[in-house]
């Protein structure tokens, strides 16, 4: 069952991601989806996982943030009299369609939290790791092992996703953005 | 000495003869030009060599593209086309070397040759379609090397041929469908045709461009008068023959529609041939006209009793056609090469200047007219011997209506002869004096000449070489007094014919005087000349057909021009159906929906 | 211990319906707001949705966070690949937004608007 | 201890790909040549290792030797050796024919050469999240490669529409791995095929897992209607970018469906969820359909091309759903053989459009008298891509209309033949003009006759047999080339049956 803790979170968030969507500003926008990204950094710290919520943190609501400024400082910032944006109904229609087709997929999921889940319970992955990881790399967070040594190839793409966009955006944009 | 002999027949008997013709077609682009044409000589008549070797049955079977498949497929009618391909692949070849065809032309011939081969003894559907669209390939290069206005008469042969084996290769895939086989005898011991329904008729369109089917022929007269006049020679007979084999092949129980529809072709053509001045396009139409009498033999099949007679009918009219049609285009192609005139109204004369050509050229009239003494005259008659059984639809005489298309067609035909070499040999007196046929040319033709004779008078030698030659070769007596008679008057008929209508006939042809310019008012024309039996159904017909032809080519060269008509896209901006992030995202969202739904309520 | 009713579907898979909100909120975004940056929120919102997917899926009511000790000693804990993949994912998410931005500044400096609208409008006239 | 080789070619290239960028601080020029030791080195690796594999079997190497599931595994078996071959072999030509044509610059050369990893890593990689990080890398580089041309605007916009397209694909494909996760808990390819077995393919999550991937996976190989990004992509991307995206990126999607649907999800999947089955016939279909009417209206060349593929991968999207042994091997050929040819068609409108300032179909009006080499290149490729005979299209084709007709799927068989009529009629309408039309008729000939672009007017070319500049013999050598190789591939089938034999058997086990 939920927790008030869980509800308190959810409810910020979505109600945060309406905002994000409806605010017609682009400055308030930018600015309560970084809200919308702290609340789920404290939604995954508060699911136990408490290094990818100080990641959230850091990349979603900060770099993220950070870019998403930038850019507008280097653009425009186009004034409104309005507040919100005017609703687009064929484009809710179809959202609409697509999440509760999505939805119902949901009824053969496991409930949010069971322990007997086939992910969980998955001898060969998730618990072999949970086992096996402290012997296996000598670490004690299971994360990190996994991170570091289990999956180091996903890491390393990681990396070179990373050095990827630097020079995606330096083809982009030209050199002199950088220099 | 018999071992000897045993030895050479075995590589002989095993190994399919289109290898030899391609090897020769590869050794020409490398050594001179004489040693080349020698090579291709001996390659070529081989081929006819091998033809007698390799027993009946099957050889060469293996796996193609995945399927059982036979490359030497070897029963009468496959060994009767592959005489005649060595007889007169030689003798072109030969006609090649002596009309200065240049090595790279010969080259292409021989891989055409080579292609043919493949397709007259495939022995299944897929091999068969394999040589056929290499035919295309292959013949579309030998017209395209020449270059000038053959470069555009053989692109519009190249998308003729493209749609024909198209639809052939639509029609092999739907027959593998059902049957579960390529193979020609599949699952029984005697060849079972296509099947029917849908593969039956996309064969006989595939098949249909061809041979030359009424409104899907006008390829034939467009590309052969253009090429070099020894490409012709190779081109005028190999294509629709093989074409007629294949027909054979598909139908080998004939049908009705195919035995009236050759009829018909036999009267258009002749009409047609008989409006032409150019002499390459004159035989062209002739082509199809006797293309028609092939069909109506192996048609004919369904409707009488006697149906091996038919068959064996028609196919000896393809085999006696293949010798004399390349004989009667080297003969004018004499005549071209020396005089450089492709208009028979600026010739005349010439049987003093140019007495072998001539002659060649009476052999191969003769021949193509059913005189008696010369081949046509056995193979058509056993064509019309068949029609004379039918009785569908009777009309004069208690003769049936395809009997009278043929009759009609051979008249046509003589008068044709008449006309051409009345106005190449007779016509005045010559006023240019040219040299007459080369070493080579003299050769080539005197080869030719002799079958044609050699199968007139000898023609118990073509008669075992058919097929169900034990059910009617003791019945058959092709000099009776019945069929010198019916040749009498027949011949009579085309003499009074040309004598009446040469002045009418020249006024025609005048207003008509080149199909590709003035198609449809010729067609219009067409109309009045009711003198030739030509009803104003076929006009429409043609003149529908043009007009598609036409606005087919018209959307392929100018497709967005089309679409504009039809109200989409603008000058400025074509149609491209551009849409931006938004929409592409609205379709995408529902897209993602509607595979979900499909999954879970599927 | 799934309850195949509407109701149970809200009461215990309450967080996969948000994860289902959320990316529906980003598809939204990226159809119906014209302005160039909105959108890509809107695709980092639909990324985001994912991110909470997997996480979600690892979490157990009352584990604890994957920190085995060496003696083995505590339990239930929270399914460690889960994370790892977010924890990668989300870097991918911001290197694509940052390349995404990089674009928008191009086609600022070219067309001078960030509206989708305007723009295909101006490309279109070109 | 071949399978070394496996890791290697993925990270030669990406390791390489750092050296342009800080060379370049000294050298201007570093770029080209780096990139080209790399793309040598890993043509000779992917060439031993499809010759080993070919002997030897499938070469499995696990990463950091954390054996499967509990680590990632790279899989080199006949299909992804193919693949990547068919990678390392364009690269290679793309590469050469880049070395004049540019776009120049290190940081080109540093995105090229992480495309190239990545997408050996898309080929090689046995893990499905691994798959979607390698899928980010290619797609991350291919939209800044695309808006590489900085003086055009209508690049950056392609390339933006393409960003939110792939991301968005992407990201149901990763939704799709999550949703396996949930179902099985493991990420493995190899282990998933059990696992899923073992759930049951009606198990409604396992099902929505698959639509997830499909969809995202369409998108990636620009199925119709989601192939908007597409055309506007390759047409105003650089030349060298479009022949090598092209060629490449799509197909390594292509590929990455066909693995998950018959390495994953199995042929009992399609076979216990038939409507699904229906559907990607239709929407295949129409794709094949509507991609080739749309390449026939086509003046632009190259948007010619990019619609014609459109058509090409909805036939392999549609073998792929007719789930049989022929309609795949099929599917397969035509995958590596339209890479080939499309590299060759786009490399060839790039030396004409450099050489001539030749990109409309009106512009192509007499150019085979004035560059015979490459226009020769270009019919070949473009007979090839008709799938006339012999051409590996022909096989490719020939197997797919093969298969439908065996699976009774008579619409896709009339499809696949219908879209062969249409291809043929905008091929034959470019041989046309290239060969039988003299520049100025052509201009009278059509109205809407576009002016050449100023390109042409910088000293190019003066209006009879001018001389060929700034295009390099090599370019042209690479165009003949590539089309000599689509056609002599069209024997080559037995080959491929042999080689693709064991795969084949393991997918229709």
């Amino acid at each position: 069952m939920i927790t008030p803790i869980e509800l308190m979170l959810f409810v910020f968030v979505l109600i945060s991601a309406v905002a994000t969507a409806l605010f017609r500003d682009v400055l308030a926008s930018i600015v309560v989806f970084a809200a919308y990204s702290l609340g789920l950094a404290v939604v995954y710290t508060f699911y136990r996982a408490p290094d990818v919520g100080l990641t959230e943190a850091a990349i979603g609501a900060g770099i993220t943030t950070v870019l998403l400024l930038l850019t507008i400082a280097k653009t425009s910032r186009p004034a409104h009299e309005k507040i919100f944006e005017p609703i687009n109904w064929p484009a809710v229609a179809v959202c609409g369609g697509f999440a509760l087709i999505v939805s119902s997929t949901l009824f053969a999921f496991p409930s949010v939290g069971d322990p007997n889940t086939a992910a969980m319970t998955n001898p060969d992955v998730t618990v072999y790791y949970l086992e096996n990881a402290y012997e296996e790399t000598g670490v004690e967070n299971t994360v990190t092992a996994v991170l570091a040594a289990y999956r180091g190839f996903d890491t390393f793409g990681e990396a070179v996703v990373v050095f990827a966009a630097g020079v995606a955006s330096m083809i982009v944009l030209g050199r002199e953005v950088f220099a | 000495m018999t071992a000897t002999l045993a030895a050479i027949a075995e590589p002989l008997a095993t190994i399919p003869p289109f290898t030899w013709v391609a090897l020769a077609a590869l050794l020409m682009l490398i050594v001179p030009r004489s040693l080349g044409h020698a090579i291709a000589a001996l390659a070529t008549a081989l081929v006819g060599v091998q033809a007698f070797i390799i027993p009946t049955g099957s050889y060469a079977e293996t796996t193609f593209l995945g399927f059982e498949t036979v490359f030497m497929y070897s029963d009468p009618a496959s060994r009767l086309f592959a005489i005649g391909v060595g007889i007169i692949a030689t003798a072109a070849a030969l006609y090649s070397w002596g009309s200065n065809a240049p090595k790279v032309q010969t080259a292409f011939a021989l891989s055409y040759i080579s292609s043919t081969v493949g397709v007259i003894y495939a022995g299944d559907w897929l091999s068969m379609i394999f040589f056929w669209e290499l035919m295309a390939v292959t013949s579309t290069a030998l017209v395209w090397h020449y270059g000038g206005d053959a470069v555009r008469a053989g692109y519009r042969y190249a998308i003729a041929h493209g749609i024909g084996g198209t639809l052939l290769l639509g029609a092999v895939v739907v027959h593998f469908a059902s049957v579960d086989s390529f193979l020609y005898a599949a699952g029984a011991s005697d060849p079972t045709g296509i099947a029917p329904g849908a593969a039956a008729l996309l064969a006989a369109l595939g098949i249909g461009v061809n041979c030359g089917f009424i409104v899907l022929h006008t390829w034939l007269p467009d590309t052969y008068p253009r090429p070099h006049i020894a490409a012709s020679v190779f081109l005028s007979v190999f294509t629709t023959k093989t074409a007629v084999l294949v027909m054979y092949r598909a139908f080998p129980d004939g049908a009705m529609w195919l035995a009236y529809l050759g009829g018909a072709m036999a009267v258009y053509g002749a009409f047609f041939a008989l409006l032409q001045y150019d002499p390459r396009r004159l035989l062209s139409y002739h082509i199809q006209a006797q293309v028609g009498y092939m069909l109506a033999g192996i048609g004919t099949a369904a409707l009488i009793s006697d149906a091996g007679f038919a068959t064996a009918g028609g196919l000896a009219h393809a085999f006696n056609n293949i010798l004399y049609k390349s004989l009667l285009f080297m003969a004018v192609g004499v005549v071209i090469y020396r005089t450089g005139e492709e208009d028979i109204r600026n010739l005349g004369g010439l049987w003093k200047v140019m007495p072998l050509a001539f002659v060649a050229y009476l052999v191969g009239a003769l021949s193509i007219t059913a005189v008696p003494g010369f081949n046509g005259f056995i193979s058509k008659g056993m064509v019309i011997d068949a029609a004379h059984e039918v009785k569908l639809f009777p009309l004069l005489l208690g003769e049936d209506l395809l009997w009278w298309l043929l009759i009609l067609g051979g008249v046509g035909t003589f008068m044709s002869f008449i006309k051409l070499g009345y106005y190449m040999f007779f016509h005045g007196s010559s006023d240019i004096s040219p040299k007459d046929a080369t070493r080579g040319q003299i050769v080539a033709m005197t080869l030719a000449s002799g079958f044609c004779l050699y199968y007139g008078v000898a023609y118990g030698s073509l008669f075992e070489l058919l097929p169900h030659a034990a059910e009617w070769v003791p019945d058959a007596k092709p000099y009776s007094t019945g069929h010198l008679t019916e040749s009498a008057i027949l011949l009579t008929a085309g003499f009074v014919g040309f004598a009446v209508f040469k002045r009418p006939l020249g006024w025609l042809a005048h207003v008509m005087r080149d199909v590709d310019v003035v198609t449809v008012p010729a067609v219009f024309y067409t109309g009045r000349a009711f003198v030739w039996g030509v009803t104003e159904g076929w006009a429409a017909v043609d003149r529908a057909v043009m007009s598609t032809i036409a606005s087919l080519k018209r959307l392929g060269s100018n497709p967005e021009g089309t679409a504009r008509r039809l109200g989409f896209g603008t000058d400025e901006e074509p149609i491209q159906l551009r849409s931006g992030i938004a929409r592409s995202m609205f379709v995408l969202t529902a897209m993602v929906a509607g595979a979900i739904a499909i999954l879970l309520f599927g | 211990m799934t309850d195949g009713s509407v109701l149970g579907l809200i009461t215990t898979r309450y967080a996969y319906l948000v994860v289902v909100f959320v990316a529906t909120v980003g598809l939204y975004m990226m159809i119906a707001n014209q302005n160039l940056v909105k959108k890509l929120i809107g695709l980092n919102m639909f990324q985001t949705g994912i991110f909470l997917f997997f996480i979600t899926s690892a979490y157990v009511v009352d584990g604890s966070s994957a920190i085995v000790p060496a003696d083995g000693a505590g339990g239930p804990f929270a399914s460690p690949l889960p994370q790892v993949i977010v924890l990668t994912a989300i870097v991918v998410g911001v290197s694509l937004t940052a390349v995404g931005l990089a674009l928008i500044i191009r086609l600022y400096a070219e067309y001078g608007t960030l509206r989708a609208d305007a723009l295909r409008e101006v490309i279109a006239d070109e | 201890m071949s399978d070394v080789f496996l890791p290697l070619l993925v990270a030669i290239p990406i390791v390489l790909s750092v050296v342009p960028l800080i060379a370049g601080l000294r050298y201007e020029r570093a770029g080209w040549p780096i990139a080209f030791v790399g793309s040598i080195t890993v043509t000779a690796i992917a060439g031993y290792v499809a010759v080993t594999i070919a002997s030897s079997g499938r070469l499995i190497h696990a990463l950091g030797n954390y054996p499967q599931p509990y680590g990632i595994e790279l899989v080199g078996d006949e299909l992804s050796a193919l693949v990547a071959l068919l990678i390392a072999i364009v690269s290679l030509a793309v590469l050469l024919y880049a070395r004049t044509a540019g776009p120049r610059g290190n940081a080109f050369y540093s995105g090229y050469l992480l495309l190239t990893g990545g997408l050996f890593g898309v080929a090689l990689t046995g893990d499905m999240f691994n798959l979607f990080v390698f899928l980010e890398i290619t797609s991350l580089v291919t939209y800044a490669l695309v808006a590489s041309d900085r003086t055009s605007g209508k690049a950056a916009y392609a390339a933006f529409k393409y960003v939110f397209l792939g991301t968005v694909g992407a990201s149901m494909y990763l939704l799709g791995v999550g949703y396996l996760y949930v179902a099985t808990g493991t990420l493995n390819m190899r282990d998933l095929q059990e696992a899923i077995a073992s759930v049951g393919y009606g198990d409604p999550i396992v099902q929505a897992a698959f639509g997830f991937i499909l969809v995202g996976f369409a998108i990636k190989v620009a199925l119709f209607p989601l192939h908007t990004w597409q055309p506007d992509a390759y047409t105003y991307a650089p030349d060298s970018v479009s022949a090598y995206i092209s060629a490449l990126v799509s197909t390594a999607s292509a590929y990455a469906l066909i693995r998950i649907t018959y390495g994953v999800f199995t042929q009992s999947f399609l076979e216990a969820n038939d409507l699904i089955v229906t559907a990607i016939l239709v929407v295949a279909s129409v794709s094949i359909v509507v991609g080739s009417l749309l390449a026939l209206m086509q003046t632009e060349v190259k948007r010619m091309f990019a619609y014609s593929s459109v058509a090409q991968f909805g036939m392999i999207v549609a073998a792929i759903g007719l789930a049989n042994e022929t309609a795949l091997f099929g599917a397969i050929l035509h995958l590596l053989g339209h890479g080939l040819i499309k590299a060759g068609l786009f490399m060839a409108a790039g030396v004409l459009a450099t050489a001539y300032g030749a990109r409309t179909v009106t512009d192509y009006a007499g150019l085979s008298r004035r560059s015979p080499y490459a226009v020769g290149g270009m019919t070949l490729a473009g007979i090839a891509l008709i799938g006339l005979p012999p051409s590996i299209g022909f096989l490719g084709k020939w197997f797919m209309a093969l298969g439908a007709v065996e699976a009774g799927a008579w619409g896709v068989a009339a499809v696949i033949f219908a879209s062969t009529m249409l291809t043929l009629a905008y091929v034959f309408r470019l041989v046309e003009m290239l060969y039988f039309r003299s520049p100025s008729a052509a201009r009278t000939d059509e109205s809407a006759a576009v002016e050449v672009p100023d390109a042409s007017t910088d000293g190019v070319a003066a209006p009879d047999g001018g001389s060929i500049d700034r295009v390099t013999v090599a370019q042209v050598a690479i165009v003949v080339s590539i089309g000599i190789t689509v056609i002599a591939l069209g024997f080559s089938w037995e080959l491929f049956a042999d080689y693709l034999d064991p795969v084949l058997g393991r997918f229709f086990a």
